[in-house]
């Protein structure tokens, strides 16, 4: 065996542990790690796995209500939705892996997020993904776009999972560092959900999927540093993902789940093997004996330092109830997994590694997680943005053209017609609408999907803009017909240790916190993903919200697409906020102004309103407005219904104002002629301010005197994504 | 001028199919297969009629889209 | 109408057309693991599943194709049992020698997953018998393989003997290069067998097949095997 | 023993994928790329030391499974 090198403070620093905390493990452990141990300190100590710095702001985030069963902590987080079952769901970045290796980054991270679910014991019935990119002038942004959506596509579809729903942007502050954010929810019954906490001494702790390779050692190092150019050098490091072997060991965990042998599981991410044993452990209350001779590994040679650090994909441990082991080794068999006893639960707090007949590692397990570093770190109110200057003058009608063709507003369906999103059978409403619907199986109840967040308002107002992004969600599900549920989310930011960022990050959180108590949807569970810069250029700050919604019955859809020879209603309160708007933005390229205020009880009360408009039946349809305004809701209400419309011009608004304002709180309903008063009179009685603003017919849209063929729409809007990547 | 591109995943890197391969081959009766690795081989037909140049514009071409040069190597022949 | 399903490791479409069988016939399908060496008795009717079958590694179907099940599939297949194989099933079919031609890297090299339109080119035969004169029907795609191939002669032949299925066509029945999603030759979206009984498709008639779902085209599909089957 | 197995495409039969990487190479601003043709290469590390018998057994491989001889063409190469 080749000697290890020798441990020093400065192997600690290639190891990503700052002096100090060099210092607090040779406090803790009164001598000098072993080389084994400090890959194993560093893996539990950096950002990803131990959210040092996060941690005490994540705190304070709402994450308890009647529909909670398990919040965060776990793998993901657990919600009631009646009948005895549950949904489970969460979301995580995969950025730095994906910017480094497109196809397989993306990959991984799907992988990664689906075996988060299926290791509570659920089933994956949907799957999102929240893109950032650089401009699309950008030489690498093509290129990352092409291999993102390949390889999400390539994982998902592969396993057999629907992949729903997400967003694309794309923005220079992205060119450095892109972000991928994977969402996915299971089903399980609410009597046979997992966690990982260990139970009972002496119990065998199973090694389960593929083999151990060198994969990704280092990446939880890696997923925790800032880029810099030679980024590129970190390269062999790249994990290849396996959806099939990825697809086995979902079959046969839920069949081993099914067996009863199962006392706890746990994926292993990040850091694997070290990271999964420890979560056992310790919530466990109990040691962990780990024999790496038992490992399976694809590569000779493999020293315990690596196999404690590999990142191999599709693998699990399990503890298992003695008396089933050989029954749950058949079911591996049966899918051709791996399977070997590793180790053992011990009863001191102890976390002792074997390996070739030595001890490579031999720590007190509680200290690894529980001292853990936390910082409170410094962090500073983010300035006012520029101020707003003077709006420029556009026809409303050439503004409406450039907006719906340009890369952020233009159809997404170049990306979601490469993910399957109807396997199962069970997707009720695509991709492309404002929340995707999937039936839950065999019922007639179903869940809504979406996923949110506009980054320009959390750069120009973090608190606004946290609140927004919860507030997005929540327009997106009610507009759809569903209850929102509950929460999960993937908060991306630049290097925590600049107060300024950190100072994004704190108040971002504190609005996200303000807006799911005041909906009523509680954080799950969630995922952060700090130090995205690339020489100290930070991204914006992008804290992405997944949300789901629950429907008791199909017939509680509202359909984004009106019919021909409605009326549209203009639901909530149009001031004609123009700061931070992509009327700006996207057609002079300014960021001025404060972010739209969101006055959370002016949602509520207009998300409530939609679903009672749909229950007594006075809505044909809905669509919630957002960035882009009232034009771009109608435009895209139109062409979903292959029908034009027209809206009104405002009497004291200004064009740019009324119909590319972006004001919170507010919907585009469409319902018969007849049923216009009553809506309105509906809305009064709510408390929503309403008015008829326009209706639907003819082959245009129309807003005020100017006025575009839809067809025209159709086509720059249809083609946007593919001109984009340069295909046309 | 005829080239011939290989293109094989570097070693260490996980080749899922080369594993269900080697499995398969296993199921079928083949015993003895100890390890199983699939890589590409692309053939280009190329105008240049420069030994040097078309060998410089393969390899240029694996670069830029026939490799994923962050997982795989490449070789090129000039036939 | 006794049928079975076929689960490979990878399959992924097992349970959605189980439930569009079962739907269909009144009664549960059989779900058969490909290292099983027969089929239930007395079953009528075989399904290969769409999905990723082995991961498709080395080729779409190739490893299925070898799995201990297929020896019964083919056999059931030879003595003129039904057989319908669906996406990756159609894949496997062509692996197994039971249909003839390829099925290759859709032209766009992209994975695509869409509604599709497709013309019911015959009405003869135990799958299609149901369609009548519903000629243009709407049915989704999934699939990254689904590019159809064969050599001039077997083409001529599948058009001689009546053996193209369905085609890909645009909205108003038109085929032709703005209606073919993955660059097949002829638009051809499904084949049938020189005796008519096996069927291999690219689009999943199993996913419109219930109306929740927005459409129920593809229940047509399976109406027409029970139907046949009755009349037997 | 070591052999790695070439398989390609036959003559005529159409290769889809080979024809986009043509047209990609072509939108990189490769000119004169006159065709494209992508096969694959298989290596399998065997634990039999007997070359003939290596070899006998690779194409019994290609035969039964990793080539479709339909439409490809394979050729054993014992290293
Ligand atoms: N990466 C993606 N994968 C799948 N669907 C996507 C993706 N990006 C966007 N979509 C879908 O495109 C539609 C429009 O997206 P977006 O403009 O972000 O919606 P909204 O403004 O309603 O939040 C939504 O249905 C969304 O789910
Ligand atoms: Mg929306």
């Amino acid at each position: 065996m080749t000697r290890e090198p020798d441990v020093n403070q400065e192997l600690a620093a290639g190891h990503g542990l700052k002096p100090d905390e060099y210092q607090r493990i040779l406090d803790l452990l009164g001598r000098t790690p072993t080389f084994t141990e400090l890959g194993i300190f560093s893996a539990m100590w950096n950002e990803h796995c131990s959210y040092k710095s996060s941690k005490r702001w994540l705190r304070t985030l709402p994450t308890s209500g009647p529909q909670v069963i398990q919040g965060p902590g776990e793998n993901a987080g657990v919600v009631d939705i009646g009948d005895g079952q549950a949904v489970i769901f969460k979301m995580e970045s995969h950025n730095h892996p994906s910017y480094i290796e497109p196809y397989q980054g993306a990959a991984t991270g799907v992988g990664g997020i689906l075996r988060d679910v299926f290791t509570m014991g659920a089933r994956p019935i949907a799957a999102m993904n929240a893109l950032s990119f650089g401009d699309p002038s950008h030489p690498k942004t093509r290129s990352l776009v092409a291999g993102v959506v390949a390889g999400i596509g390539g994982y998902g579809n592969c396993f057999g999972v629907p992949t729903v729903g997400g967003e694309v942007r794309f923005h220079p502050a992205y060119n450095g560092n892109c972000l991928v954010n994977a969402f996915a929810a299971g089903l399980a019954d609410t009597d046979s959900i997992f966690y990982s906490a260990a139970s009972g001494v002496g119990t065998p702790v199973v090694y389960l999927g593929a083999k151990t390779g060198r994969d990704g050692v280092g990446g939880a190092t890696m997923a925790s540093a800032e880029f810099s150019d030679d980024a590129e050098k970190k390269r062999p490091t790249v994990q290849v993902g396996d959806p099939f072997t990825e697809k086995r060991l979902l079959e046969a965990c839920l069949e081993l789940m099914a067996s009863g042998a199962v006392i706890s599981i746990q994926d292993m991410g990040a850091a694997g093997l070290t990271c999964s044993a420890v979560e056992m452990g310790d919530k466990g209350n109990l040691g962990v004996e780990l024999d790496l001779d038992r490992v399976p590994c694809r590569e000779d040679g493999m020293t315990a330092y690596e196999m404690m650090l590999s990142e191999s994909q599709e693998r699990m441990l399990m503890v298992l109830k003695p008396a089933k082991e050989a029954e749950a080794r058949a079911i591996f068999d049966k899918w051709d997994l791996d399977f070997a006893v590793v180790g053992h639960t011990i009863a001191e707090d102890r976390f002792l590694i074997k390996h070739g007949g030595e001890t490579k590692a031999d720590l007190p397990l509680k200290a690894l997680s529980g001292t853990a570093p936390e910082y409170d770190r410094p962090w500073t109110e983010t300035p006012p943005p520029p101020p707003l200057g003077p709006i420029p003058l556009t026809d409303p009608g050439e503004a409406l053209t450039r907006l719906m063709g340009s890369p952020n507003f233009c159809s997404r369906a170049w990306v979601w017609r490469q993910y399957d999103h109807m396997v199962m059978a069970d997707t009720v409403v695509r991709p492309g609408s404002d929340a995707a619907v999937v039936r839950v199986h065999g019922t007639r109840k179903a869940l809504a999907f979406t996923s949110d967040v506009t980054p320009r308002y959390c750069k120009a107002n973090p608190f606004e803009g946290g609140k927004q992004a919860v507030a997005e969600a929540y327009r997106n599900l009610s507009a759809t017909g569903s209850r929102p549920l509950a929460t999960t989310d993937n908060l991306n930011f630049g290097n925590p240790e600049r107060p300024a960022i950190m100072g994004q990050f704190v108040r971002c959180v504190q609005g996200i916190g303000a807006a799911c108590a005041a909906l009523d949807m509680p954080i799950v569970s969630g995922n952060v993903s700090l130090y995205n810069e690339t020489n100290g250029e930070a991204i914006l700050p992008t804290p992405t919200i997944g949300a789901v919604g629950l429907m008791t019955s199909l017939d509680q859809i509202i359909p984004m697409a009106p019919g021909a020879g409605e009326v549209l209603v203009l639901l909530g309160v149009t001031r004609g906020h123009l700061g931070q708007s992509a009327y700006l933005w996207e057609l002079r390229a300014r960021a001025e102004g404060d972010a739209p205020p969101v006055d959370l009880d002016a949602e509520r009360k207009a998300g409530e309103l939609v679903r009672a408009l749909k229950a007594q039946g006075l809505i044909t349809a809905a669509h919630d407005l957002s960035d882009g305004g009232l034009a771009v809701a109608a435009a895209e209400m139109a062409l979903a219904a292959g029908t034009g419309v027209t809206i009104e011009a405002h009497p004291a608004l200004s064009p740019a104002e009324w119909f590319f304002g972006e004001d919170q709180a507010r919907y585009l309903v469409a319902c018969r002629p007849a049923a216009t008063d009553a809506v309105l009179a509906a809305a009064g009685n709510a408390g929503v301010p309403a008015r008829r603003v326009g209706a639907t017919g003819g082959d245009t849209v129309a807003l005020g005197a100017s006025a575009l063929p839809l067809v025209t729409l159709h086509e720059i809007h249809g083609t946007g994504f593919a001109r984009m990547m340069g295909e046309r | 001028m005829k080239a011939r591109v290989y293109i094989t995943l570097k070693n260490g890197v996980l080749d899922p199919q080369g594993a269900a391969i080697r499995h398969a081959l296993g199921t079928l009766g083949f015993q003895g297969v100890e390890a199983v690795r699939q890589g590409k081989v692309i053939d280009l037909d190329l105008a240049e009629t420069d030994r040097a140049r078309a060998e410089a514009s393969a390899k240029a071409m694996c670069e830029k889209l026939l490799a994923n040069t962050i997982i795989e190597n490449y070789r090129v022949e000039i036939l | 109408m006794r049928t079975a399903v076929i689960v490979f490791p990878g399959s992924n479409c097992d349970r959605d057309m189980a439930v569009a069988l079962t739907r269909a016939t009144g009664r549960k399908t059989e779900m058969v693991w490909h290292k099983d060496t027969s089929l239930p008795r007395d079953t009528d009717m075989v399904a290969l599943p769409g999905g990723f079958s082995f991961g498709d590694y080395l080729r779409c179907g190739a490893i299925a194709a070898r799995a201990p099940i297929m020896r019964a599939v083919v056999d059931f297949a030879n003595r003129g049992g039904l057989v319908l194989g669906v996406c990756n099933g159609f894949q496997i079919l062509i692996e197994a020698g039971l249909l003839p031609g390829a099925l290759m890297r859709n032209q766009t090299l992209k994975f695509v997953c869409s509604d599709v339109h497709l013309a019911v080119e015959t009405t003869n035969s135990p799958f299609t018998s149901a369609y009548g004169n519903r000629r243009i029907i709407t049915i989704p795609i999934a699939h990254h393989d689904g590019a159809y191939i064969a050599d001039a002669g077997t083409l001529a032949r599948l058009g001689d003997e009546d053996r193209v299925a369905f085609r890909y066509v645009d909205a108003r029945g038109e085929p032709g290069p703005q209606a073919n999603p993955n660059g097949s030759a002829d638009n051809i979206a499904g084949v049938l067998s020189a005796n008519r009984r096996v069927l291999g498709m690219m689009p999943h008639p199993e996913r419109l097949a219930d109306p929740a779902l927005g459409g129920t085209d593809g229940a047509l599909l399976f109406r027409s095997l029970v139907e046949s089957h009755a009349t037997v």
